[in-house]
């Protein structure tokens, strides 16, 4: 009874995170594909890659549930990145200083990107396209277009070290998921925002304070963006100004592969992660089985269309099922 | 009573939107442990009243006054705070959240455990609350999947979980049936003895007597008049609500039957229903009558092809039809007012003429393509004229007009269409008694003139009133069936339960 | 070299201008002996792993003929990546080809900061490193093999002076459309340009840079440019891009808008098939095309040796870059 | 009193077409700002650089109205061309020929996305981000990467010359616009596509065939992304594989910033046309007034916000003023 029990709420979970299941077919795939894919370093490798991606999308997670879009972070990752590395550069920070005034910095920008549209009540997605180009001006402006070098060991650190035979950055990324998580599940603001994205003029209705919700919305947006970028300075060992352009593409497409709707109202952080990781496999284990770059993006695209597809597929043979059952 | 019982006192409220006036200097008073009713015509005001004392709109000018203080609310969490909560007239839910969750929204922090929300804790407080109010509902079953009744309860329950000092109910009855009204009944007086105040807003005049204390009535946004229930009768209170006498609540005319023009047979959806057959006459009116929850609804929507079907048969005039979609449906002669105003029925941000000429458009068009605007928007008038309708012009969107008279355009919308088959889910609901007699008339001269009506209602006056044939469904499966004048409401309602 | 930073560059001017450099191999260095390595490399088959700066068309061709050159010799196996000018991307890319152990990675850097690191994963995993064509700020490569990016823009400057030097009546009121910002390619084609050729233009008084923006490597951008510049700068007379769609797109619309193409210098880089036919209708006057057939022999060399356990202390040197005008394309083309 | 009457239409108009308002306002300006800006060779300039993207916008008005998306209209764009210029120079097909099967091309491609997302009950979003992938790859591999010279002269023609002083390509923009304003406005389609944008399950309760809707947008789209492909062929006379890439994001901002909302049920054509004025009035004058292309990306973004910003106040203030006339 108690196994029949734990079966039924393992096939519920694999339901709800079938980002899941596609990167386990993935994988399996691959490892018989070639021998170099299943080894140690080259998981690593691929974890590694989606590092950035994922914190990235764990906060486009919060947005999307929100029902609100941010096109905004992808320069802003360079922004924050320039940021990082002049302010160590530059005014000679310590490490520390230097890692809290980045965050900051981000959180600063998703504030304004939120004191934007609520104040002068004109749609996010303008907004946020909008702010993208003044970020990517500004970050040319500081750095003069060209990357930034000589960061500090402890931020080179973040992003090439190992600890305990992982690399440190992926303890972030886990460590950011988790907090993500959890607030969304089990905090009140966390169930606000989502709420808010269901359906805002009930959630106002109910209590919610939806204009200071958006606000902590895009802040922690802005946080999850800075620790990206600090995480992508620390990985090329430089701030790169044209980092992040287009990343908010694939963050979004990750996010929603991982089951997070466009619309809102819902947000699954694991899938998201998951939704990275499934973007990153595809990518190095294309790399790796040598397919020539326009094959690749043919692959890539033809890929996800698959998968996607599967999904929609045994979850509507699952229903079929569940129902002559029932 | 001195002032002093007064929990809310209203002096010269008014609003206007865009430059139409609303709200006329509106005066109110709410004694404290009084169930007061509100009532009006569509449009009247009532709900835009209503939602500046929770706070979702601001007045123009006027007082406040709650608990002798004069307030000022900007957003309803303010109104929620202070002690006034609501049950709106369009279902405020969050559709992907369970029940439990959705009673808690915005008070999520009282079942905090260790900074976390403890959701066994919240799912507990929710059983429990649900039982003292004797409502059946699962507290994890998702919003989205309940009925518009079951969405009904779960706002009642959430705004009575608040204890407040007033509970505003707008239209808490207009998709209940008569057990779920039973509960609400209990539930107003319950809350009235413990000293909450009421203010009950509804168009049905027999609930205005069982339960409330007195009555405030609003006409085009002025205020007309307040009265003691025990004072008053039926008769006086529609001439104060419409201005004018009227003379017959379901004017049913007596049409010629005709050959059958609808039949169905051993309609079947696993876990919904199932067997289900009936037929339906030209001329004939069938009323259909169950509980909350019974499958009328479902039954509908998997007649007109809004959801698919196991098994089963439809013949419309002895043709066998596939209905797969609603636009087959539609080709075949149906026509469907959907329970469901929100979701179904209208295209919110659209405009009243869209809106009404959706379904008949193809017929507007010259050369299978263009449009004929004239003749679109002067048919999209006369409909809105025969219909009642009270907006500002055919370009309005529908999100603008009240409940009662969004719910006219929908209907005019499949009137417009004059199919041979008409399939109404509540076409009354939220409609003000005024209104309700036209369409009633409405409905007859259509049967008259030929078409086939299905009439799911929950109002069993409106069912007796109107049908010349009763169905009575049960767990999906129709349980009974009834000739005009053959039958009482006393013995519908028990078998609709089941009792012998 | 450019492997060891700026400072060893500059210190070897003469090499830049030293066409039989990469004939002077230095194998004095290596550490041990070739011989044995080289029969091995000989017998069984060689991986060489490449990562692509992008897949563009003079980046495919580069590809594309170390493919055909590599195939050519036989026993030797290319699998490549391609990082779209993205650094983080191409970080990756070299994860993915170390997964794969190949002998020897050819690195052709989006950045030479962003990189360096690779570097260190290549040879921790011991595999040695070629970086090509463009700089990597990191001592442990084993060769740094191409022409200097910057010749590109100092032969531009030359062939302008060229023309300054034949007409001393003429001032250059000079356009500058760049690529994309933030690219270490990008930054010494213009680098090229402007330390000799703009500041000497500026200093002699015989004309200055007008504008410089950036046309994103694309023909209908760099033609809106160009539209543009024509209404705001009447007397503007030349246009240097940074590469040839660019440049045809500014043909376009400097023909659309009527210039005399005589009296006008337009210049671009790569020698790309558009690109000659341009050169040829006379509508771009001069471009920097780059001798590739030379330099992947070159590279394909070096990164035999590498493999085969050689290092290279100084920079292998290639002049690969030739100006091409009208009157010496086809004596450039024929002599491949 | 007819005056009158005119007079408040107007007004009206000027509302409901803010574009246009806020175009002039920027016009005004710029004309004071640089004596470049008013002449004739400098306007039809200007016109001449959004031709290509109005039709795309024009196509894509029908496609946020219908309440879908579509963001692999970059790289088709892309594919047309590359595809045009070679059933041209290989296949030697006759310039008429060419043209149609480049538009039939171009449905085709919009045919397939529709499919793909109908059929298999996916997201939009992600169906169309992963054909822009495979797009893009097939583009390359039929040119090798390389751009496709040697087009028609009729194909140049289209992009470069003039009829009675005006470019040629502008009578095609004004002729697609008007074609689709029409569609919209006054013909049953038109209004089943804006109904379904407004709300879905309405839509098809209410009889619409929303797949075939749906197919119908798509395709429609196609075959303006074509029509842009070949004008965009003739304006470089070239095919360039990459021409195209990432303008999906400037044509739905420009859509949005002409009044058609994101979330569907409402398409303004004259005002998308307009939002692509307004962005090739930006660009020109900032070329014109020569700011640097640091600069250049802030004020771009600092002015559509401003743009809108305008827009939405003034807005509420005639809505006020309404009020108080009232
Ligand atoms: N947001 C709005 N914009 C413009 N007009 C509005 C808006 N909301 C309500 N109205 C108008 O205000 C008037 C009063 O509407 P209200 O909803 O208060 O009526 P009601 O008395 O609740 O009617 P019903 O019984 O139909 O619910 C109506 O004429 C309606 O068109
Ligand atoms: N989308 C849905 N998914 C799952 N269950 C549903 C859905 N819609 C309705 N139900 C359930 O199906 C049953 C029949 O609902 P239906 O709406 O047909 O009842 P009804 O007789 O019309 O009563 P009423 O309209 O008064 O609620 C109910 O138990 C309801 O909760
Ligand atoms: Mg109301
Ligand atoms: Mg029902």
């Amino acid at each position: 009874m108690k196994e029949k029990n734990q079966e039924r709420r393992l096939g519920q979970f694999l339901v709800n995170n079938k980002a899941i299941v596609i990167f386990l077919f993935l994988a399996i795939v691959l490892s018989f594909a070639t021998d170099n894919f299943m080894t140690k370093t080259n998981l690593l490798n691929m974890v590694r890659q989606v590092c950035v991606m994922s914190v990235m999308s764990v906060g486009f997670t919060l947005i999307l549930a929100s029902g609100s879009i941010d096109l905004s972070v992808g320069y802003m990752l360079g922004l924050v990145g320039v940021f990082c590395a002049l302010i160590s550069k530059i005014a000679g920070l310590p490490v520390i200083l230097v890692l809290l005034f980045s965050i900051l910095f981000g959180m600063f920008l998703g504030f304004c990107n939120a004191f934007l549209f609520l104040t002068f009540k004109m749609p996010p997605f303008i907004v946020t396209l909008s702010t993208a180009q003044i970020f990517r001006g500004v970050t040319h402006l500081l750095c003069d277009g060209t990357p930034v070098s000589g960061l500090p060991d402890a931020i080179i650190a973040i992003g090439q070290d190992y600890f305990l035979g992982i690399p440190v950055q992926i303890y972030i990324m886990v460590i950011v998921a988790v907090v993500m998580a959890v607030f969304l599940r089990s905090t009140y603001l966390g169930r606000h925002a989502i709420a808010m994205g269901g359906n805002e003029e009930a959630a106002r209705v109910s209590g919610v304070h939806v204009k200071r919700m958006r606000y902590i919305v895009y802040i922690i947006m802005g946080a999850c963006v800075a620790i990206a970028a600090i995480i992508m300075d620390g990985r090329v060992a430089s701030a790169q100004p044209t980092a992040g352009a287009g990343m908010e593409m694939d963050a979004i497409a990750a996010v929603v592969i991982g089951g997070t709707p466009l619309s809102g109202g819902y947000g699954n952080v694991l899938g998201s992660v998951f939704g990275c990781l499934i973007v990153g496999l595809i990518n190095n284990g294309l790399n790796i089985l040598n397919v020539s770059s326009y094959w690749q993006w043919i692959a890539k695209g033809a890929l996800i269309i698959i998968a996607i597809m599967l999904d929609v597929q045994t979850s509507s043979l699952i229903k079929a099922t569940k129902k002559r059952k029932a | 009573m001195g002032e002093n019982d007064l929990v809310l006192k209203v002096t010269d409220v008014s609003k206007s939107f865009s430059g139409v006036q609303v709200l006329n200097r509106i005066q109110f008073e709410l004694k404290k442990g009084e169930v007061h009713a509100l009532l009006g015509e569509n449009g009247a005001g009532k709900s835009t009243f209503m939602k500046i004392l929770l706070g979702i709109h601001t007045a123009d000018s006027g007082s406040i006054l709650f608990k002798g203080k004069e307030v000022h609310f900007k957003e309803p969490y303010d109104a929620l705070q202070a002690g006034i909560s609501m049950i709106h007239q369009e279902i405020s839910l969050i559709p992907n959240m369970t029940v439990a969750e959705n009673i808690w929204v915005g008070r999520e922090k009282q079942f905090y455990k260790h900074g976390f929300i403890d959701r066994k804790a919240q799912l507990a407080k929710t059983r429990e609350l649900l039982e003292s109010l004797k409502v059946s509902i699962d507290p994890q079953a998702m919003v989205k999947n309940l009925s518009i009744a079951g969405m009904q309860m779960v706002e009642l329950v959430r705004a009575v979980s608040y204890h407040s000092d007033i509970i505003i109910m707008d239209e808490p009855t207009s998709a209940l049936t008569q057990s779920e009204i039973e509960v609400l009944y209990r539930v107003v007086k319950g809350l009235a003895e413990d000293g909450i105040s009421v203010i009950f807003i509804s168009h049905k005049l027999e609930e205005v007597f069982e339960i409330c204390d007195r009555v405030t009535i609003l006409r085009d946004g002025h205020y007309i008049e307040t009265r003691e229930c025990a004072e008053t009768d039926m008769p006086t209170l529609i001439r104060l609500i419409v201005g004018r006498e009227l003379n017959q609540m379901f004017p049913k005319e007596e049409a010629p039957i005709g050959e059958e023009v609808l039949s169905v047979r051993h309609l079947c959806r696993s876990g919904v229903y199932e067997d289900i057959s009936f037929q339906v006459r030209q001329g004939e009116i069938v009323g259909i009558c169950g509980l909350m929850g019974a499958g009328r609804t479902e039954i509908m929507r998997g007649l007109f092809g809004v959801d698919p079907v196991d098994s089963g048969e439809i013949t419309v005039r002895g043709n066998r039809c596939k209905i797969r979609s609603p636009r087959d449906a539609i080709r075949c002669g149906l026509g469907m007012v959907t329970e469901d105003r929100l979701q179904l029925g209208g295209i919110r941000i659209l405009s009243i003429k869209v809106n009404m000429t959706l379904v008949y458009l193809k017929k507007l068009c010259t050369a299978k393509l263009f449009v004929r605007k004239r003749e679109e928007s002067s048919r999209c008038r006369e409909m809105m004229e025969l219909m009642e309708v009270k907006a500002a012009s055919v370009n309005q969107a529908i999100s603008q007009l009240s409940g009662g008279n969004q719910q006219k355009v929908i209907v005019g919308k499949w009137l417009m269409n004059q199919p041979d088959i008409l399939i109404l889910d509540e076409p009354t609901r939220g409609i003000d008694i005024g209104s309700k007699s036209e369409i009633h008339r409405l409905i007859s001269n259509l049967a008259k003139k030929g078409m086939a009506i299905l009439m799911v209602s929950s109002e069993l006056p409106e069912v007796l009133g109107m049908s010349d044939r009763i169905l009575v469904i049960r767990e999906g499966k129709i349980v009974a069936e009834h000739n005009r004048g053959d039958v009482s409401q006393e013995i519908l309602i028990k078998e609709e339960f089941g009792a012998s | 070299g450019c492997g060891s930073g700026e400072t060893d560059k500059e210190a070897l001017p003469a090499a830049e201008d030293d066409k039989g450099m990469q004939d002077a191999k230095d194998t004095g260095e290596t550490d041990q002996a070739g011989d044995a390595k080289d029969a091995k490399a000989d017998s069984a088959q060689l991986l060489i792993g490449i990562a692509c700066y992008s897949a563009d068309e003079y980046q495919k061709s580069w590809l594309d003929t170390f493919e055909a050159a590599a195939e050519s010799k036989g026993n030797i196996k290319v699998v490549s990546t391609n990082a779209d000018a993205n650094v983080e991307k191409q970080v990756s890319d070299v994860e993915s080809l170390i997964a794969q152990n190949p002998d020897v990675i050819i690195l052709r850097a989006v950045d030479a900061d962003g990189l360096a690191a690779s570097v260190d994963a290549c040879v921790s995993a011991g595999i040695p490193v070629v970086a090509s064509s463009y700089e990597v700020h990191n001592d442990k490569i084993s060769a740094w093999v191409g022409a200097n990016q910057k010749d590109n823009g100092i032969l531009q400057g030359e062939y302008l002076q060229g023309i300054l030097d034949a007409n001393p009546d003429m001032k250059m009121n000079l356009c500058y459309i760049w690529g994309g910002f933030g690219l270490t390619g990008t930054q010494e084609r213009y680098d090229g340009l402007i330390d000799p050729f703009v500041n000497k233009l500026k200093a002699d008084g015989r004309g200055e840079l007008l504008a410089e923006k950036a046309g994103n490597w694309s023909a209908s951008d760099a033609m809106a440019l160009t539209e543009d510049w024509i209404q705001s700068f009447p007397d503007m007379n030349v246009i240097v891009c940074q590469n040839d769609e660019m440049a045809a797109g500014a043909a376009n619309a400097l023909k659309a808008a009527n210039v005399d193409m005589e009296k006008f210098y337009l210049l671009g880089i790569d020698g790309s098939a558009n690109g000659q036919q341009y050169i040829r209708d006379g509508l771009i006057d001069a471009t920097i095309w780059t001798d590739l057939n030379d330099e992947i022999s070159t590279n394909l060399d070096v990164a035999v040796k590498v493999a085969g356990g050689e290092t290279y202390k100084e920079p292998v040197y290639l002049n690969s870059y030739k100006l091409m005008t009208k009157d010496n394309i086809d004596e450039l083309l024929g002599s491949k």
